[in-house]
């Protein structure tokens, strides 16, 4: 019973979990925060103990779930990252008058599934957190359910996503097929035996090329990538705030996580398929994005196609292969999830009148009204953009030096020539906050200390990003 | 007293006097008016005293260079001093007028508001060309160069709520800026071929140089000759010589003082003084100097006939200096480069002193200038109707008188020569001298006094004005007879200037003595010239008989073409004018705003929104195209590593 | 006995009119979820045979799995439908379409 | 060698940066508390570059008050900081001119002033890295972070334009900065390092040289600005208020011209030599055609930006040619080309000098009449004598006055140029007219002629910090055109070691 405790955390959530939603039935409408605190607090707590594993020494590897160190701190960014997630939707939710305890219990099972589906080394398991976070997922972007908008969002990313399980199940039938099995290693070690090359066109080949495709494919639509991205623009515009928040934040990560470790684990050998399809589907998500993008007046809207090509980076970094590019993409993702953070949290903070921010020129003059505020928002668009000092330089510069080292140059041009193109829809956002007319209604909520601190965190990372940088060199090591 | 302090004293004396007007607090007239005419004093006593020691040792050379400008490697750039006979006269030249015109413009610019601002330019300017005079290398001669031109640019603009005065001074910068190109070229081509500037190292490296060539794309040439016309560009446009003259007329906007100092006596003439100073250079250049005798006759005959139809008694002036300059060309032409310098020394004093009478003139006539509305000021203005007299008769090349001596010599030069077209050109050219000098003595000193100007009993102007023009007079007579003898054919040029050899010949074979050459000159065709031109305008302008007029029909047409300056006022003043302004507007708003920013940087930004625009219409909305997205993109992959 | 790829056969079959059904049906949401229905159905015919072909239990069980997640799926799916029914009172595919662009 | 205790250098970059944080938070109303703070800061970096440049040993051309330590383990980039002779000129006039930039921003009313100078004293802290970075993307990251701060100047203070000028500017900018970005990391993989003076020792082939070569091309060619490049410049300028010009003109061009200088010439020499005949003639359209389309002008400010580029056309040129002395063909003087290219350095900082007062008296013909058009105003020089005797300077020693810093830099490119190729002399010697005509053509339409409005008449006589800002300057320009070697002994070491490098290329 002794390796129990390496599980500790998931099972120590689930029973909180368990015990809230039954707690909650008997709290007063009024006093129903105290689950809120609840959870937020063993959320710190599950932080804690994952935080005190990392010291563990001799970790023995479970041939299902996985506990490398590697997970350990994805798990602890994730869960550090939801109680962040966690105090900007309870901020949200009570200033909008709409708060549930529901809400954070969604959450929390979607934290669930994520740090199940990246322990997993066994598809079965996979399966099942993806699907318990897509489910989650679901629910909560239908929470908002007086607005039509949401439970739009809600339908097509149920249609769409119950869709890509689908694709992903399709893949894993296949691959079980084929293989025989459903366990990571195996798997690799018998495509490993396989050892067939391009010329070869057995069934089996042609087989496994179908199942990367399919598997690939729906991790593609999770992550977001072009052309698998359609829903994105509509679920952020459609549902809350802090929805989006938590959607464009801790599902990319666990999402990235999960392609890292399929294409270093079972698709080893496969490396010079799944690099060209990543290839497409990067430069076609970094097309995309960046250029829908820049006529977009929604400012979550906006964000959306951002993400999508950013998700582009992301996968170019990939494409460039293990030896530097998961560093870099890691990297990127990292710093990518980090910022998206702040900028959401900060919009969530932001009402126009006594809604919630929409449009980009809402903005308008922010810096006459409230300057701290501007500064923050200046500080992450800067580095959304990519211009040193800040953290997100570093994220692009790590990608296009892997680019330059795996020797395609004219990928990094195309990328550096996208960034500049990228670079006008977040330079509208600083110029209607620092040169457009005042926009009246503007009015912040009274504590965004957090954010404030955040931010400032964020941008020091920047000045010193050897912390980061050493931090993803040490996980990619334990990978 | 060592000679470099005492050049040093000349130099910076006016400079100082400059800086202390700038900086004194009390700009009153008096005030100002004493500490710029002491500096002057004190460069002009220096200067006298430098010329007398030369007239008894005149082989004693000063060459004195330590101050840095700056240095690279072993190149090194200085400044420095050259005191030898040459710069000793000009510097003469240049203080003795300077101080003259400094006490006259006490007078002359009485009560304008900005007084002092013209003693400060008049003293920086008076510095700027001392340090032309002085230097001892091309560099500080190309500076001293530029800072003249800026002085006469500020001071033809003095009066810079006139329009004309500030387009004048803007023509005058701009050509001087064109030759200026030509000098600093030649310059630098000296520079990068001996790796130095300085005067004696280039002489010394002369020999070398007469055989290497330089190549412009694919011809070459002879190195010296280029340098020669190079600088000679620069000349060229100082002193106002054709086809880069027409800048002279108008700046006879700036106060009258300064049309004494700077465009008759000083400034124009530096262009005359460079060349003698590189004598060396122009003996080995061939061809170069039957350009410069060409220009220079062209000069002096054509612009003698455009003073001929001038009205403006300044103009006139202006244009007969402007063939006086290039009658001193037409000996450099002949590599008689001494007799130019000592032309330019007579001429600087008599023509310094018939524009400061005209400058008396006009300010009795209330600043009316031109000579048709003037008449009978001889009774109203004695002392200037008797030095104008002196000027003229010196101009014209009266024997004995000054202008004379210098004039004829250049003129018998080609007599000697056996040139005769050019003999005969100058001669022509001396007929019209006179017409036109006597036109305005005539028309404003005889006849009924159109403008009524009452004869006052006190004295006709205060003696500020008076003193310099006797002051001026006194030189204009005697000056040339003076130092024919003693200076000039006495060795005086031979350490400075290499003619020396030619002067022996045509001394000892042609003019003997100055008084012989006086006496034979009587029986020579310049004098007839001289006095049938005296007869003539005479008869025009005194007597005024009125030619037949189908005579005036026929010769209407040509004053106007003459007026015009032969078509030159037209390509200066429309002509170029235009052609930058459209070439300018076009390159600015076609190239520039319309390709370059707007078809291309702008073009390519638009382009973009427009695309992002249209591609974000394939988020439709509707699931099943989401799904149909899906499903494309799934068989796209299928099928490109399907058949891998 | 009859070659395992027939079997595959059937079910891609399937697979492909299941995607048919999400992407030409032009009416009724609940027509896509039958043929989601569908897809996963064909899903799980694979896994049988290939468990079946592997002699292997691992297949049948993950059926077993998918059954009931697609049970909880199709639930939240049906919610989901009602919420929107309720704020716009059709569930007509082509009236979802108020977000775009 | 030459070793100090104290980290001078980061002292240099980080104070002013510290001084305009603390701006940031004094609030708007304690115009006192604000000058005290940014006069302090600014003049104690002034002191500290003259402390700078008194310890510094111009006789070495190697790196001195080395500071250098392990910043990016993972990606071994360095916190190196150094200066060699270039460094040393351009920081120099960095601080002169941003101590002056101070004084001249409190001469115009303006809202949020303490945020205004703030962006100024940081925007003066990221030059300075610029300039001594040795780090290749430490210099990068202060290359680009120098946009942010003039990205707001000029979009928050500016005219009714701005956000289109900022916009264009800033965009600009980085379509050139991140190709160098590329080309930069392409350099540290071949020399597995970022260190700058690793790359010199390169041995690249002709067709890599060429493509970098052009990214470098591309990026301080819009930098500084280079001919086809140039358009963000005159917008730039129109829009931005008078110190924000100043700073621009004065300093921020400068930069591009000491990148290729640190970066083109002794990396990529063969293929300078290769494309001599392509940037060559862009150079010298940059002086002839820009002089020309300044004089079809009729805003002041764009006047000045287009002779800018002219200028700075003087200064590319004797960069380029200095890539000539590899070729053996024409047996060109190294010693000429030497001059050359130090001219190129001094015709920056004279420009930097010129151009400065030039924006400045501009801002106080703004600052009274609202107003820069030439065709409307004229007559200054009745209501404002000083002021005009000041401003004319200033556009004579633009003209390239003999005696003003102005001729200096001109004079010497000119003669490495007719050392090449007298066509290039001679085309580049147009200048002397053209310069000449546009400069006194603005004195002419101003500064000259009878009033014409009344808001002219009505202009307040110059103020004594105005007056101030303007008389160093000239003093400044005067200086450095009667004794150039005060500019040219610092770099000289450090240029004669450029030549040598170039020329052990090959």
């Amino acid at each position: 019973m002794s390796y129990l405790f390496y599980f500790l955390p998931e099972i120590f959530i689930l029973s909180v979990l368990s015990f809230v939603i039954v707690l909650d039935l008997f709290l007063k409408e009024s006093k129903k925060n105290i689950s809120y605190y609840i959870l937020q607090i063993s959320l710190i707590i599950v932080f804690l103990y994952l935080f005190s594993l990392l010291f563990q020494k001799n970790i023995s590897n479970y041939e299902l779930y996985d506990i490398s160190n590697f997970t350990n701190l994805f798990k602890i960014f994730t869960v550090l990252l939801s109680i962040i997630i966690f105090y900007y939707s309870y901020s949200y939710l009570q200033r909008f008058k709409i708060y549930k305890s529901e809400y954070f219990i969604i959450l929390i099972f979607g934290l669930l599934g994520m740090m199940i589906m990246v322990s997993a080394n066994h598809l079965l398991i996979l399966y099942l957190g993806i699907e318990l976070l897509s489910l989650s997922l679901y629910t909560i972007i239908a929470y908002n359910r007086t607005s039509v908008r949401s439970s739009e969002a809600a339908v097509k990313y149920y249609i769409l996503g119950a869709m890509s399980s689908g694709f992903l199940l399709f893949g894993i039938s296949l691959l079980y097929g084929i293989t025989g099995s459903l366990l990571y290693d195996e798997i690799s070690s018998v495509i490993e035996s396989m050892n067939f090359n391009n010329q070869d066109f057995s069934t089996h080949s042609i087989g496994l090329i179908f199942s990367l495709i399919f598997i690939l494919i729906s991790i593609a639509f999770k992550f977001g990538a072009a052309p698998f991205h359609m829903w994105i623009p509509d679920v952020y515009e459609g549902s809350l705030t802090p929805t989006t928040l938590m959607i464009s934040t801790l599902p990319k990560v666990a999402i990235f996580v999960i392609l890292i470790k399929l294409t270093s684990s079972i698709f080893a050998s496969l490396e010079i398929y799944w690099s060209e399809m990543i290839l497409i589907l990067a430069v076609i998500s970094v097309l995309i994005g960046n250029i829908i993008a820049i006529s977009q007046t929604n400012i979550k809207r906006m964000l959306a196609y951002s993400t999508i090509a950013n998700v582009g980076f992301i996968l170019l970094g990939i494409y460039t292969g293990p030896e530097n590019g998961y560093e870099a993409a890691l990297f990127y993702t990292i710093t990518y999830t980090l910022f998206t953070a702040a900028v959401f949290g900060l919009i969530s903070e932001i009402n126009i009148g006594d809604s919630s921010l929409e449009k980009i020129d809402d903005l308008g003059g922010l810096n006459q009204k409230f300057p701290l505020m501007a500064v923050m928002i200046l500080i992450v668009m800067l580095s959304m953009i990519g211009i040193p000092p800040m953290l997100g330089f570093y994220a692009k510069f790590y990608v296009i030096q892997s680019l330059v080292l795996s020797g395609s140059t004219v990928l990094a041009i195309f990328a550096v020539i996208m960034t500049v193109i990228g670079s006008f829809y977040y330079l509208r956002v600083i110029k209607v906050i620092y040169f457009d007319d005042e926009n009246t209604s503007i009015s912040p909520s009274l504590y965004h200390l957090i954010s404030y601190v955040f931010v400032l965190t964020l941008f020091l990372l920047g000045i010193f990003p050897n912390l980061l940088s050493t931090i993803i060199s040490f996980a990619i090591g334990n990978l | 007293m060592s000679l470099g302090i005492s050049a040093l004293i000349i130099l910076l004396s006016p400079l100082v006097g400059a800086l202390v007007l700038i900086f004194y607090k009390d700009k009153s007239e008096i005030k100002s008016s004493v500490i710029a005419n002491i500096s002057i004093f004190i460069s002009f006593i220096f200067s006298l005293m430098l010329f007398i020691i030369f007239l008894f040792n005149s082989s004693t050379t000063y060459n004195y260079s330590n101050l840095v400008w700056f240095e690279s490697n072993n190149l090194i750039f200085t400044f420095g001093l050259l005191v030898d006979s040459l710069s000793v006269i000009m510097s003469f030249i240049v203080t003795f007028i300077s101080m003259f015109v400094h006490i006259y413009s006490i007078g002359y610019m009485k009560n304008d508001k900005s007084f002092n601002r013209f003693l400060i330019y008049t003293n920086f300017f008076t510095f700027s060309m001392l340090v032309i005079i002085f230097s001892n290398n091309f560099l500080q001669l190309f500076i001293g160069w530029e800072l003249v031109g800026l002085s006469s640019y500020l001071l033809i603009g003095f009066w810079y709520k006139k329009p004309t005065a500030i387009y004048a001074n803007m023509k005058a910068f701009l050509v001087n800026r064109v030759g200026d190109i030509g000098l600093l070229l030649g310059v630098i081509l000296i520079f990068i071929n001996i790796s130095s500037l300085d005067y004696m190292r280039f002489f010394d490296s002369l020999p070398d140089l007469s055989n290497t060539s330089i190549s412009l794309g694919s011809l070459s040439f002879d190195l010296l000759p280029i340098i020669a016309l190079l600088l000679f560009t620069g000349a060229a446009a100082k002193s106002a010589q054709i086809p880069l003259h027409f800048w002279l007329p108008d700046s006879m906007e700036g106060p009258t003082p300064i049309s004494a100092l700077i465009h008759a006596a000083t400034m124009v003439t530096a262009g005359i003084f460079m060349v003698a100073r590189l004598s060396p250079l122009y003996d080995l250049s061939a061809y170069v100097l039957d350009i410069i005798l060409f220009i220079g006759v062209l000069t002096a005959f054509l612009m003698g006939l455009v003073a001929l139809v001038q009205t403006d008694i300044k103009r006139i002036i202006a244009y007969s200096t402007i063939s006086q300059l290039g009658y001193m060309t037409v000996s450099l032409g002949a590599s008689y480069y001494s007799f130019a310098i000592f032309h330019l020394l007579t001429h600087a004093f008599f023509k310094a002193l018939l524009f400061l009478c005209a400058g008396s003139i006009i300010l009795k006539c209330h600043h009316e200038q031109s000579i048709e509305k003037m008449g009978g000021l001889r009774e109203v203005m004695p002392y200037t109707y008797y030095t104008y007299l002196v000027g003229a008769l010196s101009l014209v090349g009266f024997p004995m008188f000054s202008g004379f001596f210098s004039k004829d010599l250049i003129i018998d030069l080609f007599k000697f020569h056996g040139d005769y077209l050019t003999y005969t050109i100058l001669i022509s050219g001396i007929f019209v001298t006179t017409i036109y000098t006597f036109k305005i003595f005539f028309k404003v000193f005889f006849g009924p006094n159109k403008l009524k100007i009452k004869k006052t009993d006190q004295i006709e102007h205060s003696d500020v004005i008076i003193i310099p023009l006797l002051g001026l007079a006194v030189p204009s007579i005697v000056i040339g007879f003076a130092l024919f003898d003693s200076a000039l054919f006495n060795d005086f040029f031979k350490s400075s200037i290499t003619d020396s050899g030619r002067l022996e010949t045509i001394y000892n074979d042609f003019v003997r003595s100055s008084l012989s050459f006086t006496l034979h000159s009587f029986l020579t065709f310049n004098f007839l010239a001289l006095v049938s031109g005296l007869i003539l305008s005479y008869i025009l302008y005194y007597k005024n008989y009125q030619i037949p007029k189908n005579v005036t029909q026929k010769l209407e047409s040509i004053i106007i073409y003459v007026k015009r300056e032969y078509g030159f006022t037209h390509l200066s003043d429309v002509f170029f004018p235009r052609i930058f302004n459209n070439l300018s507007n076009m390159l600015w708003k076609k190239t520039d705003v319309a390709f370059l920013d707007n078809f291309i940087v702008n073009g390519i930004a638009n382009r973009i929104r427009i695309f992002s625009s249209s591609l974000r219409l394939i988020q439709t909305g509707y699931i099943y195209h989401y799904a149909f997205t899906m499903i494309i993109g799934l068989l796209i992959l299928l099928l490109f590593f399907y058949n891998f | 006995m009859i070659p395992v790829s027939y079997y595959l056969f059937i079910s891609s079959l399937l697979f492909s009119i299941s995607l048919a059904g999400i992407f030409l049906n032009r009416k009724n949401i609940l027509i896509m979820l039958m043929s989601l229905e569908l897809m996963f159905l064909s899903i799980n015919f694979n896994f049988i045979i290939f468990g079946n072909y592997l002699n292997d239990i691992a297949g049948q069980i993950f059926v077993f799995f998918i059954l009931t997640v697609i049970a909880a799926e199709s639930a939240i799916g049906l919610a989901i439908i009602i919420v929107l029914y309720r704020v716009r009172n059709s569930i007509n595919v082509d009236d979802i379409g108020g977000l775009k662009g | 060698m030459n070793q100090i205790s104290f980290p001078l250098i980061s002292f240099l970059i980080w104070l002013p940066i510290l001084g305009g944080v603390i701006l940031l938070f004094v609030r708007e109303g304690y115009t006192q508390l604000i000058k005290l703070i940014s006069y302090s800061f600014s003049i104690l970096v002034l002191l500290l570059s003259f402390y700078l440049l008194v310890i510094f040993d111009t006789s070495s051309s190697d790196l001195q008050f080395q500071e250098k330590h392990t910043w990016i383990s993972s990606l071994n980039i360095y916190y190196h900081l150094a200066v060699d002779g270039f460094s040393v000129v351009f920081i120099l006039l960095t601080t002169v001119i941003s101590l002056l930039i101070v004084l001249f921003s409190f001469t115009e009313e303006r809202s949020q002033n303490n945020k205004f100078i703030s962006l100024f004293l940081i925007l003066e802290g990221l030059i300075l890295g610029v300039f001594s970075a040795f780090d290749s993307i430490l210099f990068y990251i202060f290359f680009e972070a120098m946009l942010i701060p003039l990205f707001l100047i000029i979009g928050i203070w500016g005219g009714s334009n701005r956000v289109y000028a900022t916009i264009k500017f800033f965009i600009y900018t980085l379509v050139g900065s991140v190709l160098m970005l590329v080309s930069l990391i392409y350099l540290s993989i071949e020399s597995k390092s970022f260190f700058i003076h690793d790359f010199y020792s390169l041995k690249l082939d002709l067709e890599t040289q060429i493509y970098l070569f052009l990214a470098f091309l591309f990026a301080f060619g819009i930098k500084i600005p280079m001919w086809p490049v140039h358009t963000w410049l005159p917008d730039a300028h129109v829009q931005a208020p008078s110190s924000g010009s100043v700073i621009l003109a004065a300093v921020l061009l400068k930069v591009g011209g000491y990148g290729m200088i640190r970066f083109l010439l002794p990396i990529t020499p063969e293929a300078g030599i290769f494309l001599n005949t392509v940037i060559v003639p862009l150079s010298l359209i940059a002086i002839v055609y820009i002089s020309f389309v300044a004089l079809a002008q009729t805003d002041m400010k764009k006047l000045i930006a287009y002779s800018s580029v002219a200028h700075m056309g003087f200064v590319t040129l004797g960069i380029f040619l200095t890539f000539n002395i590899l070729v053996p063909a024409n047996n060109t003087n190294t010693e000429m080309i030497l001059i050359g290219l130090q001219g190129s350095i001094m015709q920056m900082i004279s420009h930097g000098l010129i151009s400065a007062g030039l924006f400045m008296c501009i801002g106080i013909i703004y600052s009274r009449t609202h107003s820069r058009s030439i065709e409307t105003q004229s007559g200054v020089g009745q209501v404002m004598p000083i002021f005009s005797a000041l401003m004319m300077f200033f556009l004579l020693s633009n003209s390239g006055l003999p005696g003003t810093s102005g001729f200096v830099g001109e004079f010497m490119v000119l003669i490495s140029s007719i050392e090449v190729n007298g066509l290039y002399a001679v085309l580049a010697s147009t200048s002397l007219v053209l310069a000449a005509a546009y400069s006194l053509w603005l004195g002419k339409r101003v500064l000259f002629g009878e009033v014409s409005t009344d808001t002219i008449k009505g202009m307040s006589n110059l103020r004594y910090d105005e007056f101030w800002c303007l008389f160093i300057l000239m003093l400044l320009v005067i200086l450095f055109g009667i004794q150039p070697n005060l500019i040219l002994d610092i770099s000289h070491a450090s240029s004669n070691n450029m030549i040598s490098i170039i020329l052990n290329r090959i």
